[in-house]
């Protein structure tokens, strides 16, 4: 299973080496990292809380991750999106991209990154020093990272009538 | 219908999620946030600016103007951030 | 020392808590790592082995590396390329960015790459498995790579380019 | 002069590096690998496509019309292909 949300930790090397055992066809593994910052707009933070949505998360990430396949010749990756309670310093995502090429190992992780952060279903609050709680805006510039993708636009997903 | 809210959603409603019996007239989603908004204080200001709530049927994110014929769950949620 | 060349083998993991601990002003760390592939151009490769020019190696990475850090907003960076006789899987290099800004790592992961690539003096050697051997060519993909760099700097979300 | 010769230029000259004196007339490096071609056939060989050599002055990349004064150490290698 290449997509796991969870609250323990992850390490880089540790997933580098499982999606490499035993093949030499990869030439390129880039990784992603993304970890928890002490500061968010001037504030100390004391932590950072994840909340998500179990099963979609799951199903978002793996759909992501479908189409990174589907666009660049990848021969194996790996995202791991942590929940819970976290300390600055901590990690809270993984990102990783194998490919005999090396530009599209990188595109790839990119757009891991950026359609990750504006679809699958994670909400940040942010706790300060003093206790009070702040719930994490999304920001316009994650938008602007996705369109210059300049996918269509993915059609509403329908549901069919039921019956 | 099963509902599920998170985040700021979540907190503002004051409960993750609630089995609810929809009037017949609902249609959208637009149409169930409109009714929510009816229910109460907590729903009216988790919806008071309908822009900032995202929502998704059976796991898939979708626009307000999606039919819920169909549905199995509905959540609510504030624009996702994780990353 | 943020520059390494080595005949010994490194690990990303390490790395990345070197570069990271006890910061928590970092948001994004992206590591690309190189590895040698078993084949090339539908031969078995037995071996690949890697010389360079001790001295200058080091200098053009440094120079590689300080360019980089003129341009993105850079919390620290390493590089570490490795030299010698190495196997099919074997590591060959890691690049190692981090920044605040997630593109900016990325970004400034694949610029060191191509500039490593086309600039720091390192020549590879394929024994293939009846113990020919064959230098590598250069490519014409890693100048074209390298061109793109060349267009004025691209506005990017959130990021500024420095200087 | 210090020389230094890497990879197949290395190979075809059968040496790593030597140190010669140069005839004074000799002013960039595009002339010394004219003038190094003389000295015997693996020089011919090594060199004979000179576009495919790529040369450093004091370990800095420079191109065939760079003045060789002030040299204290030149390199002849072919294009690079490290990473």
């Amino acid at each position: 299973m290449s997509v796991r949300v969870q609250a323990d930790d992850f390490d880089a090397s540790h997933e580098i080496a499982a999606l490499t055992a035993n093949r030499t066809d990869i030439g390129a593994i880039v990784t992603f990292t993304g970890t928890v910052r002490g500061e968010a707009k001037g504030k100390s933070i004391a932590s950072m809380t994840l909340e998500h949505y179990p099963g979609m998360t799951e199903a978002e990430l793996e759909r992501v991750e479908a189409e990174a396949h589907a666009r660049w010749p990848l021969d194996a990756t790996r995202i791991i999106h942590r929940f819970g309670e976290l300390k600055p310093g901590a990690n809270i995502v993984l990102v990783v991209t194998a490919s005999r090429h090396r530009q599209a190992a990188f595109e790839a992780a990119e757009y891991l990154m950026d359609y990750l952060k504006s679809r699958a279903p994670f909400w940040k609050k942010e706790t300060a020093a003093d206790g009070t709680g702040n719930w994490v805006d999304a920001r316009e510039t994650d938008e602007a990272a996705l369109a210059r993708w300049n996918l269509p636009v993915k059609p509403t997903p329908g549901v069919k009538p039921a019956g | 219908m099963k509902l599920l809210y998170f985040a700021w959603v979540r907190e503002r409603i004051g409960r993750a999620g609630e089995t609810l019996e929809l009037p017949a007239e609902i249609r959208t989603v637009a149409d169930l946030v409109a009714w929510l908004k009816t229910r109460g204080p907590e729903y009216a200001e988790a919806f008071a600016r309908p822009d900032l709530v995202r929502a998704a049927i059976n796991q898939e994110h979708v626009k307000p103007d999606a039919p819920i014929a169909g549905a199995r769950e509905i959540a609510f949620f504030p624009p996702v951030t994780g990353g």
